[in-house]
């Protein structure tokens, strides 16, 4: 039997400059890559847990510990595969 | 006057911290994350370092460690704390100060020799100076940029709660560039700089880091 | 033992003869299964080697020691081609400083005071080349497990850097990584940084080196040696979980050139986890305290092969472990990967029973996980049990220090002649005062001679509060002891244009600049280590280098007097056929009885005498002047001269016990020309300077056993220096904000400063090397 | 009309030790959630691009700029909203 996956992304909130992203960006201008307009660069998370999912559980882990409600926002999804 | 260092797995400049403290004049205790108990300190310094690694982000676990409750419930009481660098991430994660430390806009870890300026000397932790004062301490960290929405950062300005601010350069794109603040009551307050490591004139490239520890006790005597 | 490897898988050894899918591979099937073929060939063994491990165990080994055999008798761990040299610095003189000496982790010295200094300098450059950051971040954690292993509390790293030309793409890939993960392991370890070397040449492009030198500190009584002793002893295995990072990286990597097309095996990069590592240093200082081990090693190339078979040779010999025991990450590895990955941040110690509680409970604090696998056993085998069955039973004396010796064939380079026959005096030299500044500018602002903040602005060099020089200053000064201001100097130099013109005189031009290095600091040197980069042992040139370079190093320990406390040899860095140039890179440690009298290499104060001291002779061979405006490198190096390195290092100590200098600097790439730019720029004081005689040797010459003082009290300066038979020349004075040179020409602090920092951030600095992205083609296909 | 969001995860290939992972899982033990067996944490992009996105492009910046194929798988997604 599968484990149950949950996903977790974390992007920075719009208003917040992503240095990272920036960088990356500017690098794919340099090497022949125009098309690309904007990239943002974030946190990815893949959690397995026991049993079945607790999404409330799940969504508090993300939104409190995963991301720093301050400055990020969280998109969790349940993956079983 | 008895003043708390913390130490968390990854702390690293608990050491200096403590050091600091007593060339200030007080008497360093240390504190270990683990425990409940702050040991019935005067005032609480949260050292740099990179607290689990800082794998997650900067600060976000070590402020939910268990000597971190006690931390924050007393410092609403009026404890004096200082964050220092790693310190300040973890004060900001843990909500006894605003805004956010995010990776560096130059994607580097930089150590240099960083001019400040001193916005506030009527805190706690820098009543030693003069306000406007410039001075020399280090900073080294690679997730210093200090960030906050704008009406935030618009409304910290407003409320004076800048407490030192980067001149000569700014090492890390912090916003407005801010390299300390504090809360509304100036007893917490958080800095990426490192005080402690400008004590001595044999390994600091200044002894301006020093009013910082001189500052907390001169309150303790007041009070 | 850390690593200089990268990994291949074992997939031999998965499918290999005798080891079915459902059949494990144990002694007793391989007593009774004597002709099953094996595939040691691809694990680097030789057929000669491979007989005499069948003669050893009197019969074939089993699949897990054929494993364990090809990755302690791999190059790197066994030292088989460079062992009959090394010699040479064990028959050195024995110094009274040695408490430990070669042959351990790390040898250590006495500093006096009743403390210990343990230092040494590790290779991690295949890996680096792999995956830079990862690469060199593992190299700092394995150095630093060495130094902690001898019982000591890591104080300071330091890194030598070598990379191909500067703007070459590859380069640009590699150089930023390696800083990052250099700096990235360490400063998340607590270690200040302070100091190292930078350095570019085309033959580093496919082989770049990353040397990392870590620094310990103890008392005399903690010292730690890596034996298991005292039968019913417990075997506790520490730290992180063991995977399948690395495995049988030692044997097949280390040991094997890089081609165009990367190794020929596909590497299991090793992940580094600094904060695991800050736990590990903080939980052994605590159990070093408590009295809880009685032998120690850290686990790096060849993993817990390694490591159960030196505990046990270097103790009476019998060991016992079971390895289902071991804490996995990866529950499909078998005991053979179990025995040789190379999994970080790990450690095994032997621990008396009446310990293993208070032990355990040490590392429980630091969030440590321990386990115990096995005990010292009676006799003199090491057996190794999984799932109830044998897989080793072998002498691990055979295995860990009785390895295979080689007298490899030697032959001088057919091309030395013709190279030193290129003299660099047929070379063009400046020939106006206007040609002599533009090769200043070049000098000092081509790669090597620029300022390297972009890179030791990424490394914390204050933390833990006891830094009292780093980098830019030639060497790194550690305070020791608060109360009593005892200190230590570190410099790591390695020229490697002279040691291709002459391995065995550059070895020792190296040995003289570290330790000129220390002397200006003004300490006292005290002791030497070395990490030996070469190309392949197999090339007859490439061995006679070898050779020659610690044939050179242990004349000039003796000369000097000072002990060689251990190294490292670094084999087969080359690019198919074409090897690096011979690079032994010195460390020379210098103790310091109040560190409160170091001296720096900044000028502070206007109006003080800037004096020479040393002589100067036209000497161009191996020059950065020849190498940076020509492209050449030919002829001699400038001749060595220990006596006069040694009476400018006594006279250097005088002057700094006595107060009478408030700077030196000394001389060596790029000449007077360097120091001089170095020495203004650092605060911002320029001088007014007069040059007698030939003005293009006096500021681009590199001879050596030269410094530059500054001074409030010239007299005196000049009187000790006639007392030492030192030769000294006055140049002029400090004050205002160019350097004026009489009679030549004037640059201002402003366009030497320009033209100093420029060069690296404008190199590294693309936004896309700060996060991973470089052009695409440059990575290596592994 | 909605700018085409290309999605790129990098992750780790489960070979590869995840210390980042690690230190999430281990505080959620500590903070009352043991219910999460493994944590593994990676990188997440967002790309928006000019027209049509070309698949194929999209894959080699993902495969060869935006993950190091040493140590890293990738994932990659066409998010149009
Ligand atoms: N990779 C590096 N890491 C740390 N410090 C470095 C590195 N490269 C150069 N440095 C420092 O930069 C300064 C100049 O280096 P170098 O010119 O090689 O010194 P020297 O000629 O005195 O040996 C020294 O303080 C050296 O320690
Ligand atoms: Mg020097």
């Amino acid at each position: 039997m599968p484990v149950p996956q949950v996903v977790v992304d974390v992007v920075l909130k719009p208003e917040i400059s992503d240095p990272q992203g920036q960088a990356v960006l500017g690098a794919l201008g340099r090497l022949g890559h125009p098309g690309v307009r904007s990239v943002r660069q974030g946190k990815h998370f893949v959690l397995e847990v026991d049993g079945d999912p607790d999404e409330a559980e799940l969504r508090e882990i993300a939104e409190t510990l995963l991301a720093n409600p301050v400055i990020e926002d969280v998109e969790l999804r349940l993956a079983n595969d | 006057m008895r003043i708390g260092v913390i130490t968390f797995p990854g702390s690293l400049d608990d050491v200096d911290a403590a050091r600091a403290v007593r060339l200030a004049g007080g008497e360093p205790v240390t504190l270990w994350h683990a425990d409940d108990d702050l040991r019935d300190v005067d005032a609480v310094v949260l050292p740099g370092g990179f607290s689990y690694g800082d794998y997650l982000r900067a600060g976000a676990i070590a402020a939910r460690a268990p000597l971190m409750r006690s931390v924050v419930d007393r410092a609403h009481q009026g404890l004096p704390v200082l964050g220092i660098c790693n310190g300040f991430q973890v004060l900001c994660e843990a909500g006894l100060l605003p805004g956010a430390l995010t990776r560096n806009s130059h994607l580097h870890f930089r150590n240099r020799d960083q001019g400040l300026r001193v916005e506030r000397a009527d805190t706690t932790w820098t009543s030693s100076y003069t306000s406007g004062q410039q001075i020399v301490v280090p900073v080294k960290n690679g997730e210093g940029r200090y960030v906050a929405a704008d009406p935030e950062l618009d409304r910290l300005e407003g409320e004076g709660r800048v407490v030192v601010r980067y001149v000569g350069g700014n090492p890390n794109g912090s916003s407005r560039d801010i390299a300390g603040v504090t809360s509304a009551d100036g007893r917490v307050v958080g800095l990426m700089p490192h005080p402690e490591h400008a004590v001595e004139d044999l390994t600091g490239p200044s002894v301006d880091g020093l009013g910082f520890f001189t500052s907390v006790l001169a309150a303790a005597v007041a009070a | 033992m850390t690593t200089d490897s990268a990994t291949a898988g074992l997939s031999d050894l998965d499918t290999g003869p005798g080891q079915l899918a459902d059949r494990l591979d144990t002694v007793e099937l391989a007593a009774a299964t004597p002709n099953d073929e094996q595939p040691f060939a691809e694990l680097g063994l030789r057929a000669e080697e491979y007989e005499r491990i069948k003669d050893i165990l009197d019969r074939r080994p089993t699949t897990a020691e054929l494993a364990m055999y090809s990755v302690m008798w791999s190059e790197h761990c066994s030292y088989k081609s460079s062992a009959v040299h090394l010699r040479r610095f064990a028959d050195l003189p024995r110094s009274d400083a040695l408490l430990v000496g070669m042959g351990e982790n790390a040898g250590v010295v006495d500093v006096g005071d009743g403390y210990a200094v343990t230092f040494k300098v590790e290779s991690h450059n295949h890996p680096s080349y792999i995956e830079p950051y990862q690469g060199a971040a593992t190299g700092v954690g394995g150095i630093v497990r060495d130094i902690l292993t001898m019982g000591a509390r890591p104080i300071a790293v330091m890194d030598s850097l070598r990379f191909g030309r500067a703007d070459a793409p590859d380069t640009a890939r590699v150089l930023p990584g390696v800083v990052a993960g250099v700096g990235g392991y360490g400063n998340c370890l607590g270690l200040p940084n302070i100091g190292g070397e930078l350095l570019f040449d085309d033959c580093y492009l496919g082989n770049p080196l990353v040397n990392v030198l870590c620094v310990g500190v103890m008392r005399h009584e903690d010292v730690r040696l890596a034996k298991a002793e005292g039968v019913g002893n417990k075997v506790v295995l520490f730290g992180a979980r063991t995977g399948g990072d690395g495995i049988g990286g030692v044997s097949v990597l280390a040991s094997e050139t890089f081609d165009a097309e990367g190794p020929a095996k596909r590497p299991a990069v090793q992940v580094g986890d600094p904060f695991t590592e800050k736990l590990l240093i903080e939980a052994c200082l605590e159990i070093f305290a408590a009295d809880l081990v009685t032998g120690i090693q850290d686990l790096g190339g060849a993993g817990l092969s390694c490591a159960t078979s030196e505990l046990a040779s270097g103790g009476s010999g019998g060991m016992h472990v079971d390895l289902d025991a071991v804490p996995l990450r990866d529950s499909t590895l078998t005991p053979a990967e179990i025995l040789m990955s190379e999994s970080q941040e790990r450690m095994c110690a032997i621990v008396e029973p009446a310990k293993v509680e208070e032990f355990l409970l040490v590392c429980r604090k630091w969030d440590v996980l321990a386990t115990v696998i096995g005990e010292v056993t009676d006799g003199d085998r090491l057996t190794v049990d999984w799932h109830g069955e044998r897989i080793i039973d072998v002498p691990p004396r055979t295995v860990a220090h009785e390895g295979p010796r080689y007298e490899r064939p030697m032959s001088r380079p057919a091309d030395l002649d013709a190279l030193r026959a290129d003299d660099p005096a047929q070379l063009p030299a400046p020939g106006s005062p206007a040609e002599l500044r533009a090769a200043w500018l070049a000098v000092i602002s081509s790669p090597d001679g620029a300022d390297k903040s972009w890179v030791t602005e990424q490394y914390d060099r204050y933390v833990r509060g006891n830094t009292v020089l780093a980098q830019p200053e030639d060497a790194g000064v550690v305070r020791i002891d608060e109360h009593s201001n005892r200190g230590i100097a570190l410099s790591l130099d390695g020229n490697a244009r002279f040691a291709r013109l002459d391995p065995y005189t550059g070895a020792q031009l190296n040995l003289a600049e570290a330790y000129r290095n220390v002397a200006v600091s003004g300490a006292r040197p005290l002791a030497v280590t070395n990490c030996l980069n070469f190309g392949s042992p197999e090339e007859p040139e490439v061995m006679w280098q070898f050779a020659e370079a610690v044939r050179g190093l242990a004349d000039g320990c003796r000369e000097l007097g000072l002990p060689v406390t251990g190294g490292n040899v670094s084999l087969y860095n080359q690019t198919g056929d074409v090897p690096i140039n011979p690079t032994p890179v010195i460390g020379v440690l210098g103790v310091y009885d109040d560190v409160r009298r170091r001296v720096p290499t900044g000028w502070r104060a206007d109006r003080e005498s800037v004096l020479l001291l040393g002589e100067t002779r036209p000497e161009f061979g191996g020059s950065a002047w020849a190498a940076v405006v020509h492209g050449h490198l030919g002829g001699r190096p400038p001749r060595l001269d220990l006596p006069a390195e040694r009476a400018l290092g006594e006279l250097l100590a005088t002057l700094a016990d006595e107060g009478l200098v408030s700077s030196a600097h000394d001389l060596a790439d790029g000449g007077l020309a360097q120091t001089l730019t170095e020495s203004a720029l650092r605060y911002g004081v320029g001088a007014t300077l007069t040059l007698d005689g030939d003005a293009f040797a006096a500021l681009l010459a590199e001879s050596v056993a030269r410094a530059v003082v500054t001074t409030t009290d010239g007299a005196t300066v000049l009187a000790a220096a006639a007392a030492a038979g030192v030769p000294v020349t006055e140049l002029g004075t400090t004050g205002g904000d160019a350097l004026v040179l009489t009679g030549l020409f004037d640059l201002s602090l402003e366009e030497l400063r320009g033209a100093w920092t420029a060069t690296l951030p404008a190199l590294f600095s693309s936004p896309g090397a700060a996060v991973g992205i470089v052009p695409a083609g440059t990575v290596p296909t592994s």
